[in-house]
């Protein structure tokens, strides 16, 4: 599924897949007896053993192992989630301001972003709040959350283990685009943070590497007239590309073609010849080098 | 004759020498006051409930259901101060 | 003897109007089914809505007014009053030898409470500002700030809570005085336990709904200031009240629901239910343990560490009972002689589908876990496995149990039985689903997902269309048995509780003469 | 229809203290709000408490006792059969809940006319402490002085329509007294704060 991207990620996951796996055997062992109780004691199946009433024996054991056992998956839990609220000292602190519907994030130094950018392997604290309703500030890959509450300040903190580009999530429902209120973590390596945070205001924004990819189309301008997730723009998603059936203008007429990946390539170098019907015909041909033009064909290739 | 209206008499002036009490109490600066809050209002109330509320001549049930309300309350209380005692 | 409870006046003020515990029983049912359907309809359109946008006809707005209502309806108006307002009603004076409860006005009272609690509630989606859009929970401040109609929605979740309020005390009441003679504590039906139980907790959590929704609405409509921290008041607070309230609520959910299923389980299987004092005793037991444990709805929140711990370790104890309930459920089917049919089927399924639900419930109750799945799918899951699959199947069951009883017909058993595959395999495929997109990340109350939750969108809905069907089979094995189904005889199950002992359906006064109770309820003799 | 079966006294007891319960958990809920925002806001609760009248509290205390009395005297005086002395002390329980709320007038429109009430700007300029204990306070007394005017009402139904019987005069009685029993907490949480 998703693997945990964060140390205490990782951390929760063994807990969880842990209990979950002794539930499992449980719960079979529960379904297994039941069905086979009902197969053997069918009336059709008569017998004369007698059926007892209760049994102190059998009922205090089976109170007593989940007493233990429910309370060691307690125990388990509490020792990460300890870990979870004690930031370290070390770590640098970001405010997190939630307001309706978009987040904030504001360094000590005062740079002020809309994307939260970290360095890898190091500490990162969060404080997180709100201007107005109560959100949930959610980083999926990082099993970590923490509520945005108005007159109060929560504290968080997280270690991420590997560059990217990861979603942040508003979990409280707070108002018609709670479902619109996301936002990125962006995860570099210490250096390249550094050169951002302590670069003054000109300094570029940190580009996370992974994927390559996302982050060319992105300082290329792609991203603003062609969708990620499907939703319609001004040019045709990126959603899904390879494979797609598409209509394109050639100068002979109309034509049907699958999407491959040389489609891919022409369209970005030569976007004048053959575009996709339907679309108004704007898109800039790009300079682009093999350096960056093949990270980015790949990326569309195995696209979200 | 039998003189009914002499225990409710007696209750009442028990509960307002208890009131007097309490203002003076509170008088006295803050501790004296919760000190106040915390003995002489419990048992105001359970004068009430003892004599003005007849529990005291109650079967065990009826003695049995404020009891609950009352020891809910109680720890509906002391869980809300596991939180805002410790923030 | 005078004619059954169905004949003893016919126009519709005869139904209305009737204070027999039994008329008031199937007036819930009726009004109830209703609402059901209509709120898992909105639950089908919010998956259809995950895969089709429909816009403009259903914008994020609509969205989140669908769920706000899907689970106001759901939580207020089917499952907490449901089993003790129908089963509990028709069932509690017939099963504890009584001729009905101890205040039957104050019971037709509370149904009444309980249609103005609708009609209001269901108003407030056409006046004022329009549907709410907090979700069923209400949180401050949003639903202070929002323009939409909280305050009329909120009044009427205050009438419906007033009727919860009235049925529990009638019910307690009841059960202290009207036992038949003979009939001890310890010689009740499990079902009677479960309602009192039940009562409790409706006597003593329910009027902290009652001022919570109170200063909601004096918040909005005078500015007084208890949960908006710009007036000096605080969110947790609104938090810690309304879960003081809604935790022991989810166990007026579910208690009764156990409490049908102890009685379907021994009667299937022709023998005493195993461990009858641990049963009875853990109702009681969920019933004040589940008071203590509100907090583990608020770890995310800011709450302190001290709460957090003190709550997480309570709420591993309180599904101790439950764990021993289930364990004892299948102890009985040990050395039975099982007839397996349509109410056995569905209670064993709400064993399954129960324990499913209970253990994700343990897994989240868990602090670090709790912090990844808390406000996701994996919740929404879990409390629709022990909502539906828990509550809700019992209710199936307890449909199919009593539905003689109570009509004096069989319904289809053809129907039930051909109904069981699509709504187990549509259950766990919709639900199961949840859980994953959960794990995954997907958060709750969403309108639009990020591509990546695609997939699993796609197979919940799925799940979600085999399910509507199960759920339709079911209408028709009992609409079937309602209009050509065979008269049912006084016990078509063998059963050895009092309800059994009266024709089906049960003449008005319940009991000829009032029976004398000389052993527990659960004893079976040879050939029955 | 049928015939209700009606409830023995033991029975109607039982049921009303069991209503009894839910108003006492009612209140309880607000004194939970209460004493999580006095925990946060020790200081401002104590500065709010000055601006209360200690001394029309402590006369409602002691008009709401005395009614408590008069109203215990009702029933007992009804249990003896000296029914026209029940039906004396039941109208004086009525004149003196009138008074109460009259009292109670006084005191909320004092407040008001310092801007004390929520929503007024005055009120939102002082600190978050204060607003939560003046929001408390008109929370807490008006709820109670509903409860006092329902009290009122169903004690007047029952003196008007002559419906006097010992059993439900104790009901009532019962209901009186547990208002009464709400005030006398409300007493200090507000009145002595300070
Ligand atoms: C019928 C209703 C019902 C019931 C019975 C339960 C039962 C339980 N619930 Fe659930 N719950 C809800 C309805 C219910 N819940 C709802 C509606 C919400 C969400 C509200 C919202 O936010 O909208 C919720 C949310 C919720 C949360 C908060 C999640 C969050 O928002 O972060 C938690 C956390 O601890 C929790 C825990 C539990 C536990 C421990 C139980 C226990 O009582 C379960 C006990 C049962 C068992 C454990 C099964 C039987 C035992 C065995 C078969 C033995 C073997 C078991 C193991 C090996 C583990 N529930
Ligand atoms: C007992 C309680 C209960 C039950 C039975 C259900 C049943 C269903 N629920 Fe439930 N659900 C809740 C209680 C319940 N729900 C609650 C409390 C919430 C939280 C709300 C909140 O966040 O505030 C929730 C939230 C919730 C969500 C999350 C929304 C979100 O967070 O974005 C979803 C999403 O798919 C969902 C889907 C469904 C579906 C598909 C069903 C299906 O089981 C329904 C299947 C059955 C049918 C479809 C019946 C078929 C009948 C007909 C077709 C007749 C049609 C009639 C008319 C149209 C009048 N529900
Ligand atoms: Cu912000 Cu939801
Ligand atoms: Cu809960």
């Amino acid at each position: 599924m998703t693997p945990p991207l964060s140390l205490a990620a990782g951390s929760t996951d063994r807990v969880f897949w842990a209990w979950v796996a002794v539930s499992v055997f449980f719960y079979a062992a529960l379904t297994a007896t039941m069905i086979a109780f009902v197969l053997r004691y069918r009336r059709s199946r008569p017998h004369r053993l007698p059926a007892s009433e209760g049994s102190l024996l059998l009922e205090t054991t089976w109170t007593v192992v989940p007493t233990v056992l429910f309370l060691t998956i307690f125990a388990t839990g509490w020792t990460d989630y300890r870990r979870m609220r004690a930031v370290p000292r070390e770590a640098l602190r970001v405010l997190v301001t939630g307001r309706q519907w978009s987040w904030g994030f504001r360094y000590p130094n005062g740079k002020e972003t809309s994307r939260l950018y970290a360095p890898l392997d190091r500490p990162m604290g969060l404080e997180v709040t709100s201007a107005d309703v109560i959100h949930g500030f959610y980083i999926p890959d990082f099993r970590l959350k923490a509520d945005a509450v108005p007159g109060r300040v929560n504290r968080t903190w997280f270690q991420a283990t590997r560059e990217g580009i990861y979603d942040i999530q508003c979990t409280v429902i707070c108002g018609v685009d709670h479902s619109r209120m996301v936002a990125e973590a962006v995860i570099v390596p210490e250096a390249e943070f550094r050169r951002w945070y302590f670069g003054g205001e000109e300094a570029p924004e940190p580009q996370a590497s992974q994927p390559r990819g996302l982050a060319l189309l992105r300082t290329h301008g792609c991203l603003a007239c062609h969708s990620l997730d499907g939703s319609p723009s001004v040019g045709p998603t990126f959603q899904e590309l390879l494979g797609r059936r598409e209509q394109i203008e050639t100068p002979g007429g109309l034509r049907d073609i699958r999407v491959d990946e040389r489609r891919i390539r022409s369209a970005i170098v030569d976007p004048r010849h053959a575009p996709v019907a339907g679309y108004p015909r704007v898109m800039p041909a790009a300079e682009l080098g093999p350096d960056d033009l093949e990270p980015m064909v790949g990326f569309l290739k195995g696209g979200p | 004759m039998e003189r009914w209206w002499i225990p409710p008499l007696g209750t009442w002036a028990a509960l307002l020498v208890l009131t007097a009490a309490l203002a003076a109490l509170s008088r006295l600066g803050p501790a004296p006051a919760l000190l106040g809050l915390l003995l002489l209002t419990p048992t105001k109330a359970w004068l009430v409930l003892r004599h003005f509320m007849h529990l005291k001549g109650e079967g065990l049930l009826l003695r049995v259901v404020p009891a609950v309300a009352l020891g809910t309350l109680l720890i509906y209380l002391s869980l809300l101060f596991s939180d805002v005692a410790f923030r | 003897m005078s004619g059954s409870y169905l004949q003893a006046g016919h126009g519709i003020r005869s139904w209305l109007l009737s204070t027999d515990h039994k008329r008031v029983g199937i007036l819930y049912l009726a009004l109830m089914s209703g609402l059901f359907l209509a709120g898992a309809g909105i639950g089908f359109l919010m998956r259809l809505v995950q895969l089709y946008r429909f816009q403009p006809l259903i914008t994020a707005q609509t969205y989140n007014a669908l769920f706000t209502l899907h689970g106001v309806i759901m939580i207020f108006l089917f499952v907490i009053p449901g089993l003790p307002a129908v089963f509990g009603n028709f069932l509690l004076p017939i099963l504890i030898g009584a001729r009905d409860v101890l205040f039957p006005r104050l019971n037709l009272a509370s149904f009444w409470f309980f249609a103005a609690g609708a009609a209001v509630a269901l108003a407030s989606l056409f006046t004022g500002g329009g549907p709410p859009d907090t979700g069923w929970s209400f949180y401050a401040p949003f639903s202070l700030r929002t323009g939409t109609n909280v305050t009329l929605a909120a009044l009427g979740v205050f009438l419906l809570g007033f009727s919860s309020m009235l049925t529990g005390i009638n019910f307690i009441a009841t059960i202290h005085r009207l036992r038949a003679p003979g009939m001890g504590f310890f010689r009740m039906p499990l079902f009677v336990w479960s309602l009192y139980a039940t009562g409790w907790v409706q006597i003593l959590a329910t009027p902290i709904l009652a001022v919570t929704l109170i200063l909601v609405m004096l918040e909005r409509l005078f500015g007084v200031g208890i949960f908006d921290p710009a007036r000096g008041g605080d969110p947790l607070l609104y938090q810690h009240l309304f879960w003081t309230y809604s935790h022991p609520a989810v166990y007026i959910m579910i208690v009764p629901a156990m409490g049908a299923i102890s009685e379907i389980l021994p009667t299937f299987a022709h023998r005493p239910v195993f461990g009858y004092r641990a049963i009875a005793l853990s109702s009681l037991a969920i019933a004040s343990v589940g008071s203590l444990v509100w907090g583990h709805h608020m770890f995310t929140s800011g709450m302190s560490e001290t709460g957090d711990i003190v709550f997480s370790v309570l709420t591993m104890l309180v599904a101790v009972p439950s764990a021993i309930k289930v364990f004892n459920w299948v102890a009985t089917l040990h050395r039975g002689r099982i007839d397996f049919e349509p109410p056995l089927l569905y209670a064993l399924t709400f064993v399954f589908l129960f324990a499913a639900g209970g253990i994700t419930g343990v897994l989240q109750g868990a602090l670090s876990v709790n912090v990844h799945v808390h406000d996701t799918y994996w919740i929404v899951g879990h409390f629709h496995y022990v909502m539906f699959g828990g509550t809700g199947f019992a209710f199936l069951a307890a449909g199919l149990h009593w539905f003689p009883k109570m009509s004096g017909r069989m319904y289809s058993r053809r129907l039930a039985f051909a109904a069981w595959p699509l709504l187990f395999t549509g259950f766990n495929l919709l639900y199961g689903g949840m859980l994953a997109a959960g794990w995954m990340g997907m958060p709750r109350r969403y309108f639009h997902h990020l591509p990546r939750y695609h997939g699993i969108h796609v197979w919940m809905t799925v799940g979600s269309w085999i399910l509507v069907a199960g759920i339709l089979l079911y209408v028709a094995a009992i609409l079937r048995g309602l209009l050509r189904g065979a008269r049912a005889p006084a016990n078509p199950w063998g059963g050895s509780t009092l309800e059994w002992t009266v024709p089906s359906p049960p003449p008005v006064e319940n009991f000829e003469t009032v029976p004398v109770i000389t052993e527990g309820p659960y004893v079976f003799r040879e050939g029955s | 229809m049928n015939t209700a079966v009606h409830a023995d006294a033991e029975g109607t007891r039982l049921g009303m203290w069991l209503f009894l319960v839910t108003e006492l958990v009612l209140f309880g809920g607000l004194f939970m709000a209460y004493a999580y925002q006095r925990q946060l806001h020790g200081a401002a609760f104590h500065v709010g408490g000055q601006a209360m009248d200690a001394r029309l509290g402590l006369t409602n205390t002691a008009v709401l006792i005395t009614s408590s009395l008069t109203m215990a005297l009702a029933l007992e005086a009804a249990r003896h059969g000296a029914r026209g002395l029940s039906r004396a002390f039941q109208g004086a329980t009525l004149a003196l809940g009138l008074a109460f709320l009259a009292i109670k007038a006084v005191e909320w429109s004092a407040k008001f006319h310092h801007g004390l009430r929520p929503g007024h700007p005055h009120l939102a300029s002082l600190p978050p402490g204060e607003q939560a204990f003046f929001g408390l306070y008109f929370t807490l007394t008006g709820l109670h002085g509903l409860h006092v005017v329902a009290g009122l009402l169903v004690l007047g139904g029952i003196l008007a329509l002559g419906k006097d019987r010992p059993l439900v005069l104790e009901c009532g009685g019962l209901y009186w007294h547990l208002v009464d029993i709400v005030w006398i907490f409300l007493l200090p949480l507000f009145y002595l704060a300070a």
